[in-house]
């Protein structure tokens, strides 16, 4: 009774943890579509490479830009003030405060008596101060908004590419216009917005198979974040023969030594913004609350094990690039979704707004979800975390009834919860290759086992 | 007639200035809010500018300093209390704001500065008995803003000063200042009560070392400043009638003979009735005060005693007039994280006033340089954008300095200005948190330095008081400076007991990224379909191991026995020995 | 005229009595090998209602300086500013007991305070590595001649004492200290007196040689405060420190008082500091019921003449340090 | 790593859901009753030793002082006038703050009187603030002695501030945002002429309700669910204890004599959680949490000489305990529920009782999950309903926050807006019949979600939310396609009761006299007095900053609609099974 109930059953749930990923990352009111379009994928599902018609993403998301757009005008509108003045939102990598006052102090000619005010590129500085005026609300909001739409865009084209299923590229557009974190960091007015877009582009060329534009845009993401750099790793797994790769590095080093030539150029000639926002990164030197995983850590270290960690810690972040290539060497997609998960969880200061980007990559891998074990439980609990966060930072800093040790666990919760999706992913993955070698094997009761 | 005596012998004093001389007096006066003033300034100048090996009147201490670290100017005060200038007015000068402040100028060589000054912080902070260390490097910014003394030749000069708003100032800190004195019991000096002092309503007490020129020959002119200010009468009498003894309880015990000149200025109150008659009346800059040399106040009549009786009693209900300038600083905001630093600088003369605005802030205080706003309410209660000009400021550097604010303001007449910025507290390191913690840190004041002097009814400078009986104008040289008070910020703190937990969490968390990418990228995948192998033998064993070890951790938490006493036991056992 | 040499008689053979009882003392007790005394009293506690944990170490100044150890040879640490703490009803004035005398007259050196009290500088004075301008007044300049007396009081606990409520200052720590110490000849006899609850276990790791060290409490015992003074508002001694003192003002007038060691480690029974005073005699070689207690807590003048000559590793003895200009 | 089994544990619950579910709740509502007896929860303890409550000696003796101001209070006509200038008489710089009202809900002004004696020998850093109500007016002689008495102490090291708050809570809103240098979207008031410095902590007192002599009433209630911190609370309840004092603690005014001398013991924790969830201002210590400082208010007993020169000593002791302390409160507790004036329960122990209400949504939740959802389709009327809360809440407080939108006397924009509240979109919104069961789902997810939250702010609140609600939350969300339609027309009847405005005045109207406070009388609510609540809730939320208003529009009305959208008849919106 109890098994056959089961059985019946398994179906329903591949395709509801299916769902509820997408409920998860994307609460747009979108999902009838999903399920007819889900439907739909299941047929073609083994002829998933077979690509479709021709994608135009305005023509097919038109409905959910606009009220993209909505919700971010009114999100900015409502709530700009209180989530500029939660810690999980911004970072002075990225705020616009400090973006304001690195403006001011350009336009006062203080910048080189400003010690560390800014955090922020030399070339952003320029930007902001002669394109657009950060003083001009308006313009800001649209200048972000624009570029939401435009990773969007780009995003849902890779996908079309990658998957070459219009459906899964609406989905992924769906993703990121509606997903409430990317809304979120839009209306703090975040240079999160310009980051992701940064990003999206590096995954569309990536997408679009030319090594050389990808590697360029991912030199400049390098330059803006450092970080990004592992991605090149999935960018030489896609192209793997040697010509491309040359092509891919010749970019990548084209677009580091462009960027970075002309920050030096704007900073007067000299390199002294490296050590205000590249060695702020590595030594980890503003312990303001985050998203993250480390800011409580190195407030708490012993000072004489501090040294050691923050190498231990960089080290960490980019030793994750040579397993991953050794494991996923046959799916550089899966390859980049999860090195840019590793990117959000793994840097020194996130915001919740980076995340946006990977989540709206998920999608991509569907044929996963059949197998995916916590989806529900990580679903809930990255948005119980993301409600908890500001409530936890209330109860430590303004009323005072609770310390910091709350908002410490939210954020190592919500972590962990990310970490997750990594792991139930790879198993999910590696699952499926089993099943495509040895399909005779599996059965309902199947274990798996890492030997 | 007595005081052309005085006189001769003053000028002997000021004019042989290749002599090492010493010159103490105590000035008293009634402040428009009715609080009385104690200003004692002992005055002793070197006699060249190379000093030691022996020494006569000039302390060692300070000499071997100055010599031994290239100082040109240095001056030290520490304060309790604040001077509440929209009360009491513009404070008498020198002044610093609650705590310590130190400022020395070097020459020679700029590399070694910085050690300089640490040597010189460390070693002011033994002979003070006093706890200065703090202050480097963090607290240390550099002045744009000096006071001004001569000096022989044009040299390069390198200033560095520190506040600490922290700083207490006690009877131990009296002492080795007291031991500075050529005369350490006689004289005025006896008047220095420690439980009158700490008990008054502001005190404050430092030197200033600067090197003097006249006519080729210079000289250091060593000034030692003590400041009582005393509480109005509340109780039932209210009389505001004074004697040395009600001040200190305690009268001048003995003459100092080291002293060239030793006397109490009283400064002359429209309300005062009658007095001990003084040696001489004289007048400086329009005020009257009142010559009482010490021989004469030890004299039999008075015995080390003198008093000063007023017409009226104290009315608390009177209506002064608001004082010409006062600043005063406010910490805004509701929770400890963002906050609101707003200096309210009114000038309630009919003049306009142009002040150089200082601000200092601490490098957790991390201030958005885009809010900073000046702005002034006019006597209409406009609001209008006052004129500001030559700008200074310094960003900080995490751990390394302070930021520092400065800027020339133009206060319009009768007007009120507002400095404020919004800032964030740093999030420090656990071990950069006081040992209180939770109490906070203190933003030091900010200053004004006025331009233009406004008269406080007291003659600020002690060159004033020195030239006795020529009733000349006399301009200070002194600047006039105005002090706002220190701001308490309470800090968000970590939780103290979580060290290890955290470092134990974060790490798991790693671990579990590491767990999971590493397995997949070393071992393959196989499907089993038979019934899984149970676990390994050493498994259960382990487990076992953690069940008994938490089994332990429990009973002990339960009978709370301490991990020490666990160990002793465990030592018994082994008959362990160190 | 025969009465003068009969009086001048007597005298004499009073005298001769005298110096002969003298005598007897001198032999009753070990003679003391050191020739001269350093103090360093720690009060490691800060906030205003730890005022006793203050009043405890300025009444043991109070009674060494007495028996004519000078403040140069003192280094006390303070944590918290009590005096002139704006909350104290009597400004710039410590009590020991309500209505008592004050213990913070003009003379009083403090050397370290405030925020410079940490574990740090009190292993730093210990074994005398200090920055190079640190003035002498800071620094413990004792020799392989000198008797050295240590008093600790604030709030420990099983084998720590807490400093400033942030720090700890661990009996190993202490201990290794103390063997450094030995190490560089820095003491000829130490007297560590720890006055804190379940202070016994400080002294565990003190293994050094010739070194005698006594606790208010032992190791499970909490140990208790004496005196309330309602006009201040706080407690203002703890009964040990009460009780020793006690018995230093009765028994120990003068330099040449003969109480023992002995009488000082008796003079605060269970009944009074109600927590059992814990000694610690097997690194201290000598009898203490033969040992002054002058010989920690004043300052005799004894000469000795030495053959080998010293050698001062101390740089700053020459000259405070000075920078080419 | 095994293949996707469910472990055995969760398939238990599954199977056995409503039994599991019941047994929850019932044990949740056990472990209430058996953790709130006074006998069985903690005794209070002092954590923060530097507050030495009681070790000094009071030596207040302005009883003169007193008698003169209340005097003067009686007969000048002038009272503002007359207490500026006695406060500076006895040297307390003294001075007024007007305030006026700028919104639409209420239209009142004031002029407070504040002074300030400054802690001279400190920095002057920090602050204590004490508040009477300036009508109170032996509470107010009281505290002008009290002025006089402080400033001629030389032992402050906090600078300590007296208000005279005129217009009550307001009044004291005007100060505490000035004092703050905040501005208030409902306010409009002077600035202080002096600075104020970091708040420790304020103390109000008044004169006592429950006439006794010898009582000291306590009162500790603040804005959304806020605490004092519990040393503070224990501090003054030691001090009244003491020998020299005898004044014995009286918690909500309850133990009264005409109350009745014995009470339940269930009552005070029942109304330490009633208050806490629905009344948003208790009395003037009520905003301090807001600014992050512990408040407390004292109903002192100020008939006699003796009691008044004891209450006046009480404060003393008070304030010399809390200008002791170093730090600010930051030990012990902020979250408790107190159940008797030495007895508390901390929230490790009344956690759980949460934990047990909301399971069987949880478990619910979970069921749907498994059993009978097809695919997780979210149905737009979540979204709609949430966006038409969030356009309700910002609407009506622009509208009801502008100082013109009103007419006194004119009911209609009230009207308006509590019929919004009140119609049941869902039945204007399809809602897919695929879609039922993840509606179901998600429904529960987030009232689940919601009561979690709220309690960790205000307890009282989610507590006694969730008790009626979680059951009618499962009722309501059975599947009920086999129903006969009779049956599913009264489902939907009874689905429009749920609403939480009727649970509201079910609370106010049915369960507070049970906990012996007025609430709104049943017996002579006209028709138009139905506004009266929704009144009450926006204008506390607009005048004071109480949460309940949002949290009602936002979360708790669109689960509502949720609700009835879920108990429509199924075939009315033709689905086909």
């Amino acid at each position: 009774m109890l098994r056959r109930r089961g059985t019946r059953n398994t179906g329903h749930e591949e395709q509801s943890e299916l769902e509820t990923t997408y409920y998860a990352d994307a609460e747009g009111p979108n999902l009838t579509e999903t399920l007819q379009s889900e439907n739909e994928t299941d047929e073609i599902y083994d002829a998933t490479q077979t690509f479709g018609g021709p994608y135009s993403f305005f023509g097919r998301n038109c409905s959910y830009i606009a009220i993209a757009i909505l919700c971010r005008v009114a999100a900015v509108l409502l709530f700009h003030n209180f989530l500029i003045s939660q810690p999980e939102w911004t970072s002075p990598l990225v705020s616009i405060k400090n973006l304001r006052d690195g403006v001011i102090l350009e336009r006062e000619s203080l910048t080189s008596a400003a010690g560390n005010l800014i955090r922020m590129l030399p070339s952003v500085i320029f930007f902001f101060n002669k394109v657009i005026d950060v003083s001009s609300f308006p313009l800001l909001i649209i200048f972000h908004i624009f570029f939401d739409i435009v990773t969007a865009y780009l995003l849902s084209k890779a996908a079309f590419k990658i998957q070459g299923d219009s459906t899964v590229a609406q989905i992924v557009a769906k993703c990121f216009l509606l997903n409430p974190l990317a809304i979120g960091s839009c209306a703090c007015l975040n240079l999160t917005t310009f980051h992701n877009a940064l990003l999206a582009t590096v995954v569309y060329f990536f997408a679009q198979g030319s090594a050389m534009l990808s590697s360029f845009f991912l030199g400049l993401a390098t330059v803006s974040q450092m970080f990004p750099v592992t991605l090149i790793a999935s960018i030489w797994i896609q192209f793997s023969d040697w010509k491309q790769i040359i092509k891919s590095i010749i970019g990548f080093t084209a677009g580091v030594s462009l960027y970075l030539g002309i920050n030096y150029v704007l900073s007067g000639n000299t390199w002294g913004f490296a050590s205000n926002i590249y060695g702020f990164m590595v030594n980890y030197e503003d312990l303001k609350p985050n998203c993250g995983l480390f800011w409580y850590f190195y407030s708490q270290v012993f000072e004489h094990f501090r040294t050691f960690y923050e190498y231990v810690f960089l080290a960490n972040s980019f030793l994750y690039v040579l397993p991953l290539t050794l494991a996923l060497r046959s799916d550089p997609v899966l390859h980049l979704t999860l090195s840019l998960l590793l990117l959000v969880t793994l840097s020194p200061y996130p915001t919740l707004g980076d995340a946006a980007i990977y989540m709206a990559l998920l999608p991509l891998q569907q044929r996963h979800f059949k197998s995916l074990r916590y989806s529900l439980l990580i679903a809930c609990t990255i948005t119980t975390c993301v409600c908890l966060m500001p409530i936890m930072w209330h109860m430590w800093v303004v009323s005072g009834s609770g310390n910091a040790n709350f908002y410490f666990a939210v954020t190592l919760i919500y972590n962990v919860a990310q970490l997750y999706i990594l792991l139930d992913l790879l198993m999910a993955y590696f699952r499926a290759e089993v099943t495509e070698v040895i399909p005779e094997e599996i059965t309902e009761g199947t274990n798996f086992v890492l030997h | 007639m007595f005081w052309k005596i005085l006189l001769l012998t003053l000028f002997g004093g000021i004019l042989a200035s290749n002599e090492e001389s010493y010159v103490e007096e105590l000035l008293i006066s009634r402040l428009p809010s009715d609080h009385h003033l104690a200003q004692f300034r002992f005055i002793i100048t070197s006699r060249s500018l190379e000093l030691g090996p022996n020494y006569e009147l000039f302390p060692r201490v300070l000499g071997q300093l100055l010599q031994a670290h290239g100082i040109q100017e240095l001056e030290y005060i520490a304060t309790q209390g604040v001077w509440h200038s929209d009360h009491y007015g513009p404070p008498p000068q020198p002044a610093s704001s609650t705590g310590a402040f130190l400022s020395a100028k070097f020459d020679g060589p700029s590399n070694t500065v910085d050690d300089r000054w640490l040597s010189v912080v460390n070693s002011l902070n033994g002979a003070f008995c006093a706890s200065l260390l703090s202050m480097v490097p963090a607290e240390t910014y550099k002045q744009k803003n000096e006071r001004k003394g001569d000096y022989p030749k044009a040299k390069k000069l390198f200033s560095r000063a520190g506040t600490l708003p922290r700083e207490a100032l006690c009877t131990e800190n009296l002492t080795p200042w007291r031991k500075l004195l050529p005369c350490k019991q006689n004289g005025l000096i006896s008047l220095l009560n420690p439980h009158k002092l700490y008990g008054s309503l502001f005190h404050s007490m430092g030197f200033h070392i600067h090197p003097e020129c006249k006519d080729n020959s210079c000289w250091y002119r060593l000034e030692l400043s003590a400041i009582v200010l005393f509480d109005v009468p509340i109780s039932e009498n209210r009389r505001l009638d004074w004697s040395l003894k009600s001040f200190f309880d305690r009268p001048i015990s003995g003459v100092c003979n080291a002293a060239t000149r030793s006397t109490v200025l009283v400064h002359q109150h429209e309300e005062q009735a009658d007095s001990d008659k003084p040696a001489d009346v004289i007048t400086i800059n329009g005020q009257q005060f009142a010559v009482y040399p010490t021989e004469q106040i030890l004299g039999e009549k008075t015995e080390g005693n003198i008093f000063v009786r007023y017409t009226k009693s104290v009315d608390l209900h009177k209506k002064n007039p608001p004082r010409a300038l006062s600043i005063s600083s406010t910490l805004g905001g509701k929770d400890t994280f963002s906050g609101l630093l707003l200096t309210t600088i009114k000038n309630n003369e009919n003049e306009k006033h142009t002040v150089v605005y200082e601000q200092v802030l601490p490098w957790w205080v991390r201030f958005h340089y885009h809010t900073k706003q000046v702005l002034c309410h006019d006597s209409k209660q406009e609001i209008v954008k006052p004129y500001v000009a030559n700008r200074v400021f310094s960003g900080a550097i995490d751990r390394k300095r302070p930021a520092y604010i400065q800027m020339e303001i133009e206060l319009p007449a009768n007007s009120k200005c507002i400095v404020s910025y919004n800032f964030e507290r740093a999030f420090l390191r656990m071990a950069e948190y006081p040992p209180d913690a939770n109490h906070g840190l203190y933003i030091p004041a900010a200053t004004i330095t006025l331009m233009k002097r406004i008269s406080t009814g007291l003659p600020e400078d002690s060159r004033c008081t020195e030239r006795l009986g020529n009733s000349s104008e006399c301009e200070p040289r002194a600047k006039q400076m105005v002090f706002s008070n220190v701001l308490l910020v309470p800090m968000p703190v970590p939780d103290f007991s979580m060290p290890f937990n955290v470092i134990c969490l974060v790490g798991t968390a790693v671990s579990l990224c590491f767990g999971a990418v590493h397995p997949f990228s070393t071992r393959i995948l196989v499907p089993i379909n038979e019934k899984l192998p149970g676990q390994s033998i050493w498994r259960t064993i382990f487990r076992g191991i953690l069940l008994v070890l938490m089994a332990g951790a429990c009973y002990m938490e339960y009978n709370n026995i301490s991990l020490n006493a666990l160990r002793r036991e465990i030592e018994k056992l082994l008959s362990f020995q160190f | 005229m025969r009465w003068c040499w009969l009086i001048l008689a007597i005298s004499t053979v009073e005298g001769i009595l005298q110096t002969g009882l003298q005598l007897k003392i001198d032999e009753f007790f070990e003679s003391p090998g050191h020739t001269n005394n350093w103090a360093v009293l720690v009060c490691t506690s800060r906030f205003w209602f730890n005022y006793r944990h203050v009043a405890n170490v300025l009444s043991l100044y109070h009674s060494i300086k007495r028996l004519g150890i000078p403040d140069s040879n003192i280094i006390m640490m303070l944590a918290e500013d009590i005096p002139c703490n704006s909350r104290n009803p009597k400004p710039g004035t410590v009590f020991n007991a309500p209505g008592g005398v004050n213990l913070y007259g003009s003379d009083v050196e403090v050397d370290y305070r405030g925020n410079e009290v940490t574990v740090e500088n009190f292993i730093r004075v210990l074994t005398g590595r200090h920055h190079e301008s640190t003035s002498r007044s800071r620094r413990l300049l004792s020799d392989h001649q000198s008797n050295v007396l240590v008093y600790l009081t604030g709030h420990g606990g099983d084998s720590f004492l807490k400093f400033q409520d942030a720090q700890e200052l661990t009996n190993v720590d202490l201990g290794y200290a103390i063997q450094t110490m030995f190490e560089d000849n820095r003491y000829h006899e130490m007297f560590v007196i720890v006055d804190t609850c379940r202070s016994e276990s400080m002294y565990e790791y003190i293994n050094s040689p010739r070194v005698l060290s006594t606790s208010s409490s032992l190791t499970h015992e909490e140990s208790y405060s004496y005196d309330i003074d309602h006009e201040i508002g706080v407690f203002v001694i703890d009964r040990y420190t009460h009780f020793t003192l006690d018995f230093m003002n009765q028994n120990v007038k003068a330099l040449n008082s003969s109480a023992s060691l002995k009488d000082y480690l008796d003079s605060c029974p269970l009944a009074q500091c109600l927590s059992t005073v814990g000694v610690r005699r097997d690194t201290y070689p000598k009898d203490p019921a033969k040992v002054r207690v002058t010989d920690f807590f004043g300052s005799a003048r004894i000469l000795h003449y030495i053959q080998e000559d010293i050698v001062f590793d101390d740089a700053w003895l020459v000259e405070p340090v000075t920078y080419q200009l | 790593m095994t293949g996707s089994g469910r472990l055995p544990i969760l398939e238990k619950i599954l199977n056995k859901a409503p039994h599991i579910a019941l047994i929850a709740y019932v044990g949740a509502i056990y472990w209430a009753f058996t953790i709130f007896r006074p006998e069985m929860c903690e005794h209070t303890r002092i954590s923060e030793h530097a507050l030495m409550g009681g070790v000094v000696n009071e030596k207040f003796d302005q009883e003169g002082v007193y008698a003169e101001v209340l005097h003067g209070l009686q007969n000048k006509k002038d009272k503002r006038e007359f207490l500026l200038d006695r406060l500076t008489n006895y040297g307390v710089y003294a001075y007024e703050q007007r305030w006026k009202t700028t919104v639409g809900v209420l239209n009142a002004s004031g002029v407070n009187v504040w002074g300030t004696t400054r802690g001279f020998r400190g920095p002057s850093a920090e602050s204590i603030l004490l508040i009477v109500n300036q009508n109170d007016a032996q509470a107010t002689a009281l505290l002008v002695a009290l002025a006089g008495y402080f400033r001629s102490q030389l032992h402050w090291s906090r600078d300590i501030f007296f208000l005279l708050s005129d217009g009550g809570v307001l009044g004291v809103e005007a100060f505490l945002n000035a004092f703050h240098l905040t501005s208030s979207k409902s306010l409009a008031f002077d600035a202080l002429q002096e600075r104020g410095d970091y708040l420790l902590a304020t103390l109000s007192f008044k004169t006592n309700v429950g006439q006794k002599s010898n009582e000291m009433e306590l009162y500790l209630n603040q804005l959304n669910g806020a605490l004092p911190n519990l040393d503070y609370v224990n501090t003054i309840v030691r001090i009244s204890g003491l020998g020299r004092f005898r004044m014995p603690t009286v918690l909500y005014d309850l133990r009264d004599s005409n109350k009745g001398q014995d009470i339940p013991w269930w009552i005070i924790p029942a109304r330490a959680l009633f208050t806490q969830a629905f009344v948003s201002v208790e009395d003037l210590h009520s905003l301090s949490a807001k600014y992050g400082t512990s408040g407390v208010m004292l109903g002192l007993p100020l008939k006699t000489q003796s009691s008044v020169r004891k209450s006046a000593k009480l404060i003393e002791a008070t304030v010399r305990s809390l200008n002791n302390m170093l730090e600010r409160f930051h030990q012990s507790f902020f979250i408790y529920v107190l159940a008797d004036e030495d007895n508390f329960v901390s929230i490790a122990f009344f956690m759980p009782i949460l934990g047990g209400v909301i399971a069987p949504l949880l478990i619910f939740a979970y069921r749907e999950w498994v059993y009978s959802i097809e695919a997780l389709e979210i149905p737009s009327i979540i979204w709609v309903v949430h966006s038409i809360g969030i356009l309700t809440w910002t609407a009506s407080s622009h509208f009801f926050g502008d100082e013109q939108a009103l007419v006194p006397g004119d009911e209609t924009p009230w009207i308006i807006l509590l019929g919004t509240l009140l119609i049941p979109l869902a039945l204007f919104w399809k809602v897919p019949p695929t879609a039922i069961s993840s509606l179901r789902f998600v429904l529960l997810l987030e009232a689940a979600l919601a009561f979690g939250l709220v309690s960790l702010v205000n307890f009282g609140l989610a507590l006694l939310t969730a008790l009626p609600s979680v059951p009618l939350l499962i009722l309501f969300t059975r599947p009920q396609n086999d129903r006969p339609r009779y049956r599913q027309g009264f489902r939907l009847m009874f689905s429009f009761l749920t609403h939480p405005l009727a649970l509201y005045i079910f609370w106010n109207v049915y369960v507070s006299p049970m906990l012996m406070m007025e609430g709104l009388d049943a017996a002579n609510l006209q028709l138009f007095d139905v506004v009266y609540p929704i009144k009450k809730i926006v204008s506390s939320n607009l005048l004071v900053g109480c949460n309940l208003f949002p949290l009602l529009t936002v979360v708790a009305i669109p689960i509502w609609n949720l609700l009835v959208s879920l108990s429509l008849p199924v075939d009315s919106i033709g689905s086909g099974s």
